[in-house]
């Protein structure tokens, strides 16, 4: 698809252009307005250039909270990306079998963070909750409400449970564009299974899968509502992740500057993080 | 080499078939020898891709039985009937080099190293391929990719055919006739049944030394490239093959032969005699453009007609004539003039003169 | 009411897509692109049709500046490789859409559909929708809907190229006799030699976004410009064989000697290019002064009425194209002829300086 | 590839794990609240229906389902309406800065909501916006306008831009074409981009919850507040829970066909 030159198209694009700008640029703006002044009311305020910003860098509490989230993205990776793979390797590839899997694997993508937060609060709890009562009644003692260690792996556990569908399904669609001669080249040429999704397979996931590694690390890494839900960051801060901690310094204790500082960081970060994916993808789709 | 028998084949997509036209493949018997080179050559529609995967075993007939070597097949899958395909569009596995992807079946099959190392040089310096052996397959232009896909089955020993689905529908025209040579050539140095898909005739008898010509689910005829030219046993055959193709005329019996209009065409005896003896109101002539002859003199047995259109196609002209109600094409050498309106004197040399009943074709020896 | 092309190139990211083309097309004429893939016909034809804008030179239509007039403004229609037509409206409203956007009355859209439709043979599918149907349906759907606007330039971008070989022979029929008494310009690009020939009118030879020659189809054929010309224009494209003529002989790449006769006695002493059409060599020689020249049969590949064989020996390889089908096995002696007098003959700079004379004789 | 038994039987397992959390809810939600806290029973003793009749009776309840789908569908419209002509945009043309500004749509759609709640909260209410659909719908536009844009030039890189040119020729003005000629070719991408923005913003709960308090409050923020006095009442927290999964469902069903290329951003 060659296209042609014409910056006319800028009139089509104006509108995503302002209304993006008047919901993203403008309260930007205000942040970084915000980070370099402390203020205590309206219209009370003092300059205090990078003050903020090395405060926060300093502040062992948000260094937990960030190595936290990192190490959080981190297995929410290593565990849903394989796992989407082999669930969309097992799903029909047409016809209404297809269809209907497709629409029961999807419902955790449309149940609200909350409810989902809610589910998990039930279901894991050892007395009223599914979960929590089986896994007592293996003799392993699981609260994790009080253990910091299974309140850890519950919210992993929520998060695969929630978002594992989505990697599927995009691997799915990934898989369902391959055309089938490639397979009746495979079976002519005696591939085994292995073979077939080493050489056919994995190659044509590319594109797909950097989209899903891309969602599945920023969506992991600006996660709030669910956790909150469930454990409401505890015990202790133990499940407290960078959200948690903006949301409460900015709207809990309205100490306006250094969340504003602390925003800006943490916007930086998935910047530059989604800077790398999207070169990536765009490298991906050129060579497709 | 395996040798591909058709018994009592049909095939029809739907699960409860009543008329004939729910027949993707109808009713026949067809042989393809040990290590011919074989064409399907018809419109597209006419069944010859259904065909094809039905030998390559990515579909179950409903009727009758596929025999490889006298040995019946229909339950093995490809993998098991060692055949190879080479398919429409350039089918190979991007991310391995050339050379990978040549010694990928005889990996699957645990050859030892070292049989594969000088199995694929050897294939791929017949293919012409051996200074990209160790290029990445995906940057090969398109003609490159067709001969790796044909290299996989050719480097194994035990492959029984090689089946080709429209192969060049890809490939630069100007390439084409270069690829077409090279089929060729394998073809004679490897001596195995290959089995080629095409709706192009020149492709067709380049390469295959029996066409099976395919029409409405049926093989019409199979013959080689020069029966077909001088003998098309079915009208379709006649127009299909040949540009342009056969001049036909419905005509009736009468006295001495056949009539259009006032015209009578005087048959053979032999012919005569067979027409006598059928029933059917579904007569006509056949007489390729080729092969009518035009004299500056009337004589009996020349027939007077019109010009209507001189094509000069450089190397030769199409005439196209109007001989009493019926218009028919034929071809002269460059030289040819004439004018539009004039008239030239037509005559059909008896022997190639085709007479059909029913759209078949009045064979002598039909006694 | 001409179409003309002063001076146009496209040179579009330091690519020259079109360079420096002065054509002229005449109303009521059929004019065909000939050149390989990538010569520049698509690119040509955008121009023409105004969905690009040359980067020099102008277009002129009836003498008019046309150069920058977007396409909507101008009456022209065209028909792509890929038999595109509205998915979602059926063939009649397909037929229709040019009409219905001109604000022409219902009953003349009526009639003028089915009238066109009819000439297309695809009456009875109107109430379809485009994907419903075969390729060669589609295509006709296409043209239809070029043809039933009566556009005062058509151009066609290989439009029979995805059909079945009888199919695309019986639509070039149909296209040649539509186009016989039609106002319009008609230009149709094509990469088939046989294609221009078939189709008649004027043939323009496209290589590299450069125009070669162009002309009336005849003209072209017979006298090419160079051996270029020469090689785009035949399939299998005219032998080339290197020659030096001396006063007394002329020589065939320093290997076979020929005396020199009054048919090429007019040409100066030098080294020259000799073409021969692969359709006049011949396997036994027609008249006494044809040369003979002995050759290995390196393939020989039948194509129902024909014959193309490939000849070689150490010194040049050449095509031969003979009637009726003739089996040899690859690598068998065969003697070949040429008749002098249907040889082309071009000059060091590939230029043409001899044509066939055409007293009779020749491969029959 | 065929369909063998054991993926058969590995897929149903997955599946069958997915959907317990979604079976427990739903068992709780046919509970007393009482029965619920006597201990664990694998199907409701005594059904009731009594959980869903507070919902659909108490307005503070549904009030909460109605404003959520308010904000959502105006939500989808806005989302549409602007990102259909970027999308062609991108898909048709280059243009000065098109890279930059598409990798600034994708920054938005990664943007932790979180970053933003302050700068909304204050511009919003300084705009009088505040508590009102049209703010919410407005902020969820940050990551539902982004993703549209690159679902649908997914999509309309699909189409062959011959179809623009073949439509110029017969005459179509690039507005009349637009609306109809090419939108309906690409009804199945402007489904499914519609079913993710609106899945999206359902889903989203903390700039809901920010922006609004009393007349705009979605339900999710009603379903967090209910931990009254008395303690969580668990059954009337499931019956909630499953009433807002129904939408989803429904949803997803119209355009199952497509959905699978819209997960890829169209990129398949």
């Amino acid at each position: 698809m060659n296209k042609i030159s014409d910056n006319r198209a800028w009139w089509l694009v104006l509108p995503v252009f302002l209304l993006v700008a008047f919901s993203a640029l403008i309260p930007l703006m205000t942040v970084v307005n915000y980070s370099v002044q402390d203020i205590f009311g309206p219209g009370q305020a003092f300059f205090v250039g990078t003050e903020w910003f090395k405060s926060i860098l300093a502040d062992q509490r948000l260094q937990d909270s960030l190595i936290r989230q990192f190490v959080f993205s981190g297995f929410v990776l290593l565990i849903q990306i394989p796992l989407g793979i082999g669930v969309a390797l097992m799903m029909p590839k047409s016809g209404i079998k297809g269809s209907l899997c497709l629409i029961l694997i999807a419902i955790p993508l449309l149940i609200p963070w909350n409810v989902v937060g809610t589910i998990w609060q039930i279901f894991a709890r050892g007395d009223i909750g599914l979960f929590g009562w089986g896994i007592n009644q293996l003799g392993i003692d699981y609260n994790y409400t009080g253990d910091t260690l299974d309140a850890w792996l519950t919210v992993l556990l929520m998060d695969v449970w929630h978002w594992t569908p989505l990697v599927a399904l995009l691997c799915y669609s990934g898989l369902r564009a391959i055309p089938e001669a490639f397979y009746q080249a495979a079976e002519i040429d005696r591939a085994s299974k292995w073979a077939v999704f080493r050489y056919i397979q994995l190659p044509r996931l590319k594109s797909v899968l950097i989209i899903a590694v891309l969602l599945r690390f920023m969506d992991s890494f600006m996660i709030y509502i669910e956790p909150f839900v469930l454990t409401g960051g505890g015990p202790g801060s133990s499940t407290t992740f960078l959200s948690q901690t903006l949301t409460t310094m900015a709207i809990g204790q309205f100490d306006l500057g250094r969340a504003a500082a602390f925003s800006l960081i943490y916007f930086l970060i998935v910047l530059l993080i989604s800077w790398l994916f999207f070169t990536a993808i765009t490298q991906a789709d050129k060579e497709k | 080499m395996a040798e591909i028998q058709l018994k009592s084949l049909a095939h029809s997509y739907s699960d409860s078939p009543t008329g004939p036209d729910d027949y993707a493949i109808r009713q026949l018997d067809h042989v393809w020898h040990k290590g011919g080179a074989y064409a399907l050559l018809g419109p597209s529609g006419c069944g010859k891709s259904t065909m094809l995967n039905i030998i390559s075993g990515l579909i179950q007939p409903s009727e009758g039985e596929v025999l490889f070597d006298g040995k019946r097949v229909n339950e093995l899958s490809p993998r098991d009937r060692n055949i190879a395909q080479v398919f429409q569009f350039p089918v190979i596995y991007d991310s391995m080099t050339v050379y990978e992807n040549l010694a990928f079946p005889l990996k699957n099959n645990k050859v030892p190293a070292d049989r594969i190392k000088t199995r694929v040089q050897e294939i791929a310096e017949v293919l012409e391929i051996e200074d990209k052996l160790h290029k990445k397959a995906k940057n090969l232009t398109a003609d490159e990719k067709q001969k790796v896909s044909m290299g996989r089955g050719l480097v194994r020993e035990d492959v029984s055919a090689i089946l080709f689905d429209e192969p060049l529908t890809v490939i630069d025209p100007q390439l084409k006739w270069k690829l077409r040579r090279k089929l060729k050539q394998i073809h004679e140095q490897f001596d195995i049944t290959m089995v080629y898909v095409t709706h192009d005739q020149l492709e067709a008898s380049t390469f295959a030394d029996k066409i099976a010509v395919m029409y409405g689910g049926q093989v019409v005829q199979f013959g080689t490239p020069t029966e077909l030219f001088e003998a098309p046993n079915h009208t379709f055959v006649g127009y299909f093959i040949g540009s342009p193709g056969m001049n036909l005329v419905e005509v009736e019996r009468c006295a001495g032969g056949v009539c259009f209009d006032s015209t009578v065409v005087p048959l053979e005896p032999w012919q005569a005699d067979l027409l006598e003896r059928m029933t059917s109101t579904n007569v006509k002539i056949g007489i390729r453009p080729e092969f009518i002859e035009v004299s500056a003199i009337s004589s009996d047995d020349t027939y007077e007609s019109e010009v209507l259109d001189v094509e000069d196609l450089g190397t030769y002209k199409i005439v196209t004539v109007r001989l009493a109600n019926q218009e028919m094409k034929v071809r002269q050498n460059e030289e040819f003039e004439a004018d539009l309106g004039s008239q030239i004197h037509l005559s059909f040399p008896k022997q190639w003169l085709m007479l059909y009943v029913d759209e078949f074709l009045i064979q002598e020896q039909q006694r | 009411m001409s179409l003309t092309l002063e001076n146009v190139s496209n040179t579009v990211d330091g690519v020259d897509y079109v360079r420096d083309a002065n054509l002229t097309f005449e109303a009521g004429s059929f004019n065909v692109l000939l050149g390989r893939t990538l010569a520049g016909k698509t690119s040509m034809m955008r121009l023409m049709a105004g969905l690009d804008k040359p980067t020099k030179g102008r277009l002129l239509y009836k003498g008019e500046d046309v150069t920058g007039k977007n396409v909507q403004s101008r009456n022209i229609s065209m028909i792509y490789q890929q038999f595109i037509n509205y998915p979602t409206l059926t063939v009649y409203e397909n037929i229709a859409s040019p009409l219905r956007l001109a604000k022409m009355p219902a009953s003349e859209i009526d009639r003028r559909v089915k009238e066109t439709a009819s000439m297309l043979q695809i009456e009875p599918l109107l109430k379809r929708y485009p994907l419903e149907l075969s390729g060669g349906q589609q295509q006709r759907t296409a043209m239809a809907r070029a043809l039933v606007k009566d556009a005062t330039l058509v151009l066609f971008d290989e439009p029979l190229v995805n059909l079945d070989y009888k199919l695309r022979e019986e639509l070039r029929a149909e296209l040649r006799d539509l186009f016989q008494e039609r106002q319009c310009i008609a230009v149709y690009a094509t990469t088939e030699a046989n294609e221009a020939l078939a189709l008649g009118g004027t043939t323009t030879l496209l290589h590299e976004g450069s125009v070669i020659q162009s002309g009336p189809v005849m003209d072209v054929y017979r006298a090419p410009v160079n051996t270029l010309a020469a090689q785009l224009f035949s399939e299998p494209p005219m032998n080339m064989i290197r020659g030096r003529v001396t006063d007394t002989e002329v020589t065939f790449d320093e290997y076979s000697h020929h005396a020199l006769t009054q048919e090429l006695a007019a040409l100066s002493p030098g080294d020259y290019w000799f073409g021969i059409r692969p359709s006049h060599i011949a396997l036994v020689p027609a008249n006494d002064d044809d040369l003979e020249m002995s050759m290995e049969v390196a393939l020989s590949e039948i194509s129902g009425s024909e014959t193309f064989m490939h000849v070689e020996n150490s010194h040049f390889e050449m095509v031969t194209q003979l009637m009726g089908v003739h089996q040899y096995r690859t690598g068998a002696p065969v003697k070949v002829y040429l008749p002098i007098n249907k040889l082309f003959v071009f000059d060091n700079d590939e230029r043409l300086v001899h044509t066939p004379s055409r007293i009779s004789g020749g491969a029959v | 590839m065929r369909q063998t038994r054991s993926k058969n039987i590995g897929i149903i397992i997955y599946i069958l794990l997915l959907l317990t959390p979604v079976y427990w809810l739903l068992n709780m939600s046919f509970k007393t609240n009482r029965e619920i806290l006597g201990g664990l029973t694998f199907w409701p003793k005594n059904f009731t229906l009594d959980n869903y009749v507070v919902i659909f009776t108490d307005p503070s309840w549904y009030n909460g389902y109605l404003n959520s789908m308010a904000y959502v569908s105006i939500n989808v419209v806005i989302t549409l309406l602007v990102a259909l002509p970027a999308a062609y945009a991108f898909s048709r043309y280059k243009f000065a800065g098109d890279k930059h500004l598409f990798f600034w749509l994708l920054s938005n759609r990664m943007a932790p909501p979180a970053v933003f709640l302050l700068p909304f909260f204050q511009l919003y209410s300084s705009i009088g916006l505040f508590d009102t659909y049209i703010a919410v719908a407005l902020a969820h536009c940050l990551f539902n306008v982004p993703l549209a844009v690159w679902i649908l030039e997914g999509f309309m890189k699909g189409v062959p831009r011959e179809y623009d040119e073949m439509a110029y020729i017969d005459g179509y003005s690039f507005p009349k074409f637009f609306i109809k000629v090419f939108l309906p070719m690409i009804r199945s991408g402007i489904g499914v981009t519609a079913f993710f923005a609106f899945m999206f913003s359902w889903v989203e709960l903390l700039l809901a919850r920010t922006l609004t308090s009393v007349d705009a409050q979605p339900i999710g923020a009603i379903m967090t507040r209910t931990i009254g006095a008395s303690g969580i009442d668990w059954g009337l927290l499931a019956a909630a829970g499953v009433l807002t999964i129904i939408p989803g469902v429904l949803v997803i069903w119209f355009v199952r066909n497509h959905v699978a290329k819209g997960f890829a951003l169209g990129r398949v």
